[in-house]
């Protein structure tokens, strides 16, 4: 059991898909701006992360290494992705629309994520088993969001700021989360994989 | 590579099994028009036809709740478009600019005392009744300057607001933001206007103002209708024509001024 | 209608008077709190210690005029807030740092942490923290060889004399389960004055003591984040002491060593990065105690004091937000 | 069982130097009539008053010139006998322009004989009474001037139980309320007696704070003098702002007015002692209120005094009575120094509501700048509201209205503590009243905008 909790732990802390492999920077710029979005959409990035992880591990597994179709790990991925963004926007649509409007185009945009394309791929690098896939796929989501949330309170705060006319908007944006990756990086070590 | 076709073919195939069930499950049901609409405006969001932006807009044009023609920023061209989607004919729109009805800076008025606080026209409005002598005068403080969507308005040296009017996209945001109500929105071809706002009688104007009208009523006579007396106030009425410069240089308040027109 | 009967009287919202204070005496205050430790640098460090000071305090201030005028702003430097962040950020430095490379620190913290922001009030992150992460990180050589002291070695009678800080011996000895040295009264008191090595101003826990009252005495700091910092420290290592004291020292060896003293009283207090209600400052200083001991323990650098403030900083946001205390007239029968 | 001690230490609050050393020892003197009374006809909180005269009139001292407009307003009286001369706006000391009227004194100063005096007031019928604090044109005289007739007829359904007889006066350099106690204890306790009589409260406190020894001494032996069931003195701890309505009735009842309440929704009522005073003499005397006591103060002031001016006396005199200014001031302020408001000229006439006229001099006028916020968290630690001042005033330059509105920016008093203590000098105060404004005026238009859909 702890190996999984050292998984999860590694994935949000130690190497954090935002922080420290720069991964998912546009929704991560896009989405936060306030607060319930955020959350909106962290959550939408764990339900699609975690089904992900289990179901490309599942194609991989089942379709393509039987068929020797690795090559077409991509196509099959994104394909696969795709599908869960496009129900996640349908049932937001249904059953909160505010969130809907409020995520507006990062919601379908998640499919483009690089995230969740990252986690499948390195599942099968790894050569994870369904149960570390998932576990990681979760971790890796729970870390962006974790991110996302602790770089939204952030936002809130540098759009009171008065920074010079050449670093308005999304520059300041970039410099903060910059120095916000050079101290996540104090949890370079932490776990020994 | 023809079991490559087939395998991606099914995962295709189910995926789409899928989303087709789930299209059911989570149907809702929107005005298709809404998004012509929204694509015909110009999605500047600056709130100038009275609605929170171009999205609730549109929606209220779909539910032909709103005339067409009260997009500013978007003029003639746009209120075609918006014909063209909803099938309607409407009236074009002429083009509006805004204008600061105040000529007096910090050399030409008077001030009642020094105001210390917060840089905002609202906030020197309420304390003390604002810092010049002349209670209706431009404070100079930049509330519209901020609220310009394009930067139209410029704080002179002097302390008062100027609007450019080829920059003006006609929004009338700075309408609202001026708290003593001295911005108007005027056709954008007019050139003569009486750059004061003051409701106070002559001697009072003159000792809070050089360039205050002094309700002398030479330039009604003058323009010949096309300048009313509101008062002890000189108002140009825009829906007459005005082309007689004489107003100008006979006005002995110095307060009727030429803008180049655009 | 009124004539002037005298110059114009001056008109502003209430209030009209002040109690005082204003953002250079409070900074000047921090300079003169920081004074001991300043002075147990320059005697325990000698000529190092004055150039690396000298060093960053000149390049701190010459960065906010330069990136003041660039940014076409009053030149903000009357404020004395960049001598205090070259000051903290030299005190962060060991003593052998190059010039060159404090010179670089100092550019990061004041232009990258704080005018890139607008100046002081809008940085989300300690200025003087971004400055020595930005070095450790870049240069980790430079940033990691410190001076010699004497060591307490295991068996009495023998003496040893090692260029490792307490800390560092920590990490590496304990990796291969040998108790580097005995702790006991006699080093804890040898820590608490000052003689051992590390940066410049963390060396001596009495002379920031000194200081820290100071800055209580001139409410320039409040008591919540200090003391949850430290108490954190001092918890987590007793349980792990407790549970396993082969492998751990004891809470008081982790308070004494390392930048805990210099980050409670100095750099988790600065205003600006820290929080604003007094639960909330309780929390941040808690988090700050509790990252430090994670990473000191099962992290892959020795210190852990920066990190876990700068961390801690990005989540003041959050616990502003989520600690708001409970407005008059409100909750029980609001 | 006489003199109590606080029943609670309200949160927040600041200990400015008090500075009441200049004339909490001079008695009341009584200035003589200016050649000019300009009396406003907005002197109090509501609608102001209707004229009843118009140029060339002749009125006598206590005629009522002003009528009442609507339910929150306050009948406004001549001063003294004499002939209008004119209705003019003109401007008050919060800067707009309300009507005026213009009366020059005979120097006769002749009673209107319009309210009989009537000594044995225990007996009369409390309606009676409250309709004699409306005839007297009585307001708050603390500084906020809410009609008092309005504020002694609650609902039914909000019994009173506890009056409170504010003579706090937490503002630094005034003490106009500090002497009226010293030398009209007696009278005080009269009025009280009255309003508790009109409201049947069951319980007297009068509120003083415990930098005015003589005061609290004063009062003491009145009410020894004339004992009275369940009345005490509370001697609350100095601190600013004690006095404030909310904040007193926390320390002396350890009641919490809830946010957008008011006392009597904690069954207490608040009223100063100098409005006390006036309903005595309303009714005992038969009296409108036509004259009150303010603290002429400040540095550059030759002879700083308590005076005892008729309402509608030029503000220019009241200082010449005083010596006038031995060196130029940088501001003039009605009231007192943390919530008075600054005049931008002296042509003011006093209000009911004008507790004081301090100067300042330049060098003791400190600037607001717009320094940004460094979260030294000292304005958090004064607000007697617990409010987050920092945030607020961040959120208010950024004109985001909705997050000030749930940080509860309409529960701020305007006290000023924030902005006192402020270390960059920023002007919070009015951060807050433009946040407040913007705020209820969007609450309006949302009420607007339900009651059409």
């Amino acid at each position: 059991m702890t190996e999984y909790l050292l998984l999860i732990l590694s994935a949000v802390l130690v190497n954090n898909f935002v922080l420290t492999r720069f991964l998912g920077i546009c929704p991560f710029l896009g989405v936060s701006k306030k607060l319930p979005t955020a959350l909106g959409m962290g959550l939408a990035v764990i339900f699609v992360m975690t089904s992900a992880s289990v179901v490309t591990w599942a194609l991989q597994a089942w379709v393509l290494d039987p068929l020797g179709l690795g090559y077409l790990q991509t196509i099959a991925f994104i394909l696969v992705i795709a599908t869960f963004v496009q129900f996640v926007e349908l049932a937001l649509k249904r059953h909160s629309p505010g969130l809907h409007r409020a995520l507006g185009i990062y919601l379908p945009l998640i499919t483009t994520n690089c995230c969740v394309l990252a986690v499948a791929v390195i599942n099968v690098r790894n050569r994870y088993d369904l149960a570390h896939s998932a576990v990681f796929g979760f971790g890796a989501a729970a870390g962006f969001a974790l991110a996302l949330v602790i770089f939204t309170g952030l936002r809130e705060r540098i759009e009171r700021a008065a920074p010079p006319r050449a670093f308005r908007g999304t520059a300041i944006a970039l410099v903060t989360a910059g120095l916000l990756s050079l101290a996540f990086m104090g949890f370079a070590g932490l776990v020994k994989m | 590579m023809f079991t490559a076709v087939i395998a991606i073919g099914l995962t295709g195939a189910a995926c789409g099994a899928v989303l087709a069930v789930a299209a059911r499950l989570f149907a809702v049901h929107e005005d298709p028009r809404v998004e012509e609409l929204m694509a015909a405006l110009p999605g500047v969001n600056c709130g100038g036809c009275g609605f929170a932006g171009c999205a609730d807009y549109a929606k209220a044009i779909a539910r032909q709740q709103a005339p067409l023609n009260l997009c500013a920023p978007g003029g003639a061209e746009t209120v075609q478009k918006l014909a063209a989607v909803m099938g309607v004919a409407a009236a074009p729109l002429a083009r509006k600019v805004a204008i600061v009805l105040c000529g007096g800076d910090r050399q030409r008025a008077a001030r009642k005392f020094c105001y210390n606080g917060i840089a905002d026209c609202a906030a020197a409005a309420a304390v003390g009744g604002g810092d010049k002598l002349c209670g209706y005068g431009c404070l100079g403080y930049g509330s519209c300057a901020r609220v310009c969507p394009v930067n139209a308005i410029e704080i002179t040296p002097g302390g008062i607001a100027r609007v450019h009017p080829e920059l003006c996209i006609g929004c009338g945001r700075c309408v609202r933001a001026c708290p003593r109500r001295l911005i108007h929105l005027v056709p954008a071809e007019r050139f003569i206007h009486v750059l004061c706002s003051s409701k106070d009688k002559g001697p009072v104007v003159k000792k809070a103002c050089q360039v205050g009208c002094i309700g002398c009523t030479l330039c009604t006579k003058l323009a010949g209708g096309a300048i009313k007396m509101d008062g002890a106030l000189a108002v140009v009425d825009y829906a007459q024509p005005l082309e007689n410069e004489a107003v100008i240089e006979k006005c002995p308040g110095h307060c009727i001024v030429k803008v180049p027109a655009t | 209608m009124a004539e002037q009967t005298q110059p114009l009287y001056v008109v502003s919202p209430s209030p009209h008077i002040h109690a005082g204070d204003s953002v250079r005496r409070i900074m000047l205050a921090v300079i003169v709190a920081l004074l001991p430790a300043l002075a147990w640098a320059l005697w325990r460090f000698g000529w190092n210690a004055a150039r690396l000071v000298a060093v960053c305090v000149s390049a701190c201030v010459l960065a906010e005029w330069v990136a003041r005028r660039l940014m076409r702003r009053d030149a903000g430097i009357d404020d004395f807030s960049a001598v205090v962040t070259g000051l903290l950020l030299a005190f962060n430095l060991p003593p052998s740092l190059p010039s060159g490379m404090a010179v670089a620190g100092s550019v990061v913290a004041i232009v990258a942490a704080k005018q890139v922001f607008g100046g002081l009030g809008y940085n989300p992150f300690n200025p003087a923290l971004i400055g020595r992460v930005f070095l450790l990180i870049s240069f980790p050589v430079q940033m990691t060889t410190w001076s010699e002291w004497r060591i307490p070695a295991p068996a009495p009678g023998l003496e040893a004399l090692t260029t490792a800080t307490p800390l560092g011996l920590l990490k590496t000895s304990l990796g291969q389960g040998v108790m580097p040295y005995r702790f006991d009264a006699a080093t804890a008191w040898q820590f608490f004055l000052g003689w051992k090595n590390g940066c410049l101003g963390e060396v001596s826990g009495l002379a920031l003591l000194l200081g820290a009252a100071y800055l209580f005495y001139r409410k320039c700091i409040y008591w919540q984040v200090p003391v949850f910092f430290i108490g954190a420290v001092a918890a987590v290592a007793a349980v792990l002491w407790k549970l396993d004291p082969a492998h751990h020292l004891p809470p008081l060896f982790h308070v004494l060593t390392g930048g805990v003293l210099l980050g409670a009283f100095f750099m988790a207090t600065d205003m600006v990065t820290s929080p604003i209600t007094r639960l909330g400052m309780a929390w941040f200083g808690a988090g700050c105690g509790l990252l430090t001991m994670v990473i000191r323990v099962w992290g892959g650098y020795p210190e852990g004091v920066s990190f876990a403030i700068l961390i801690m900083n990005a989540l003041v946001p959050l616990i502003n937000r989520y600690t708001r205390p409970r407005v008059f007239g409100h909750g029980r029968r609001g | 069982m006489t003199m109590l001690r606080a029943a609670r230490r309200s949160p927040g609050g600041v200990h400015p130097a008090y500075r009441k050393e200049a004339t909490q020892g001079r008695p009341i003197e009584n200035m003589p009539l200016p050649p000019l009374l300009r009396v406003s006809l907005s002197q109090h909180l509501g609608a102001p008053a209707k004229p009843l005269v118009k140029k060339g009139d002749r009125v006598r001292r206590g005629q009522r010139i002003g009528e009442a407009v609507g339910f929150v307003s306050a009948h406004v009286h001549a001063p003294t006998s004499g002939t209008v001369q004119a209705v003019v706006d003109w401007p008050t000391p919060a800067g707009g322009m309300q009507p005026a009227v213009e009366i020059v004194p005979d120097g006769s100063d002749e009673w209107a004989a319009d309210l009989a005096p009537c000594a044995d007031w225990a007996a009369a019928d409390s309606r009676a009474l409250l309709a004699r604090i409306l005839e007297a044109g009585l307001c708050g005289m603390g500084g906020a001037g809410f009609p008092t007739h309005v504020k002694l007829g609650p609902p039914a359904n909000k019994p009173i139980d506890t009056l409170i007889v504010n003579g706090a006066e937490c503002e630094p350099c005034l003490t106009a309320d500090h002497r009226l106690m010293v030398e009209q204890a007696a009278g005080i306790w009269t009025g009280a007696r009255i309003l508790r009589r009109i409201l049947n409260a069951r319980t007297i406190r009068v509120a003083i704070e415990d930098n005015k020894p003589d005061a609290l001494a004063a009062m003491e032996q009145a009410l020894a003098a004339a004992p009275e069931a369940d009345a005490a003195i509370v001697a609350l701890p100095t601190a600013y702002p004690q006095g404030a309505e909310k904040q007193q009735i926390y320390a002396v009842t350890g009641r919490e007015v809830p946010s957008g309440g008011l006392p009597m929704d904690v069954g207490v009522l608040v009223e100063n002692v100098a409005t006390a005073l006036a309903a005595a003499e309303a009714v005992v005397e038969g009296r409108p209120l036509t004259e009150r006591v303010l603290t002429v103060t400040g540095r550059p002031v030759a002879r700083p005094a308590n005076v005892r001016a008729r309402l509608g006396t030029p503000l220019s005199d009241v200082l010449a009575f005083c010596g006038g200014l031995r060196e130029p001031a940088a501001k003039a302020i009605a009231g007192g120094p943390m919530m008075g408001l600054a005049l931008p000229t002296l042509e003011v006439g006093v209000a009911k509501t004008t507790s004081g006229l301090l100067f300042l001099a330049p060098d003791a006028a400190p600037a607001f700048t717009s320094l940004p916020c460094i979260g030294c968290a000292r304005c958090v630690e004064a607000c007697p509201m617990r409010l987050l001042p920092a945030e607020l005033s961040q959120m208010l330059e950024a004109e985001d209205y909705e997050t000030a509105e749930a940080y509860q920016v309409l529960d701020c008093i305007e006290c000023g503590c924030c902005a006192y203590v402020c270390p960059a000098r920023r002007p919070l105060v009015q951060h807050m009243k433009q946040g407040k404004a913007r705020v209820a005026l969007k609450r309006r238009q949302q009420q607007e905008r339900k009651a059409q859909a």
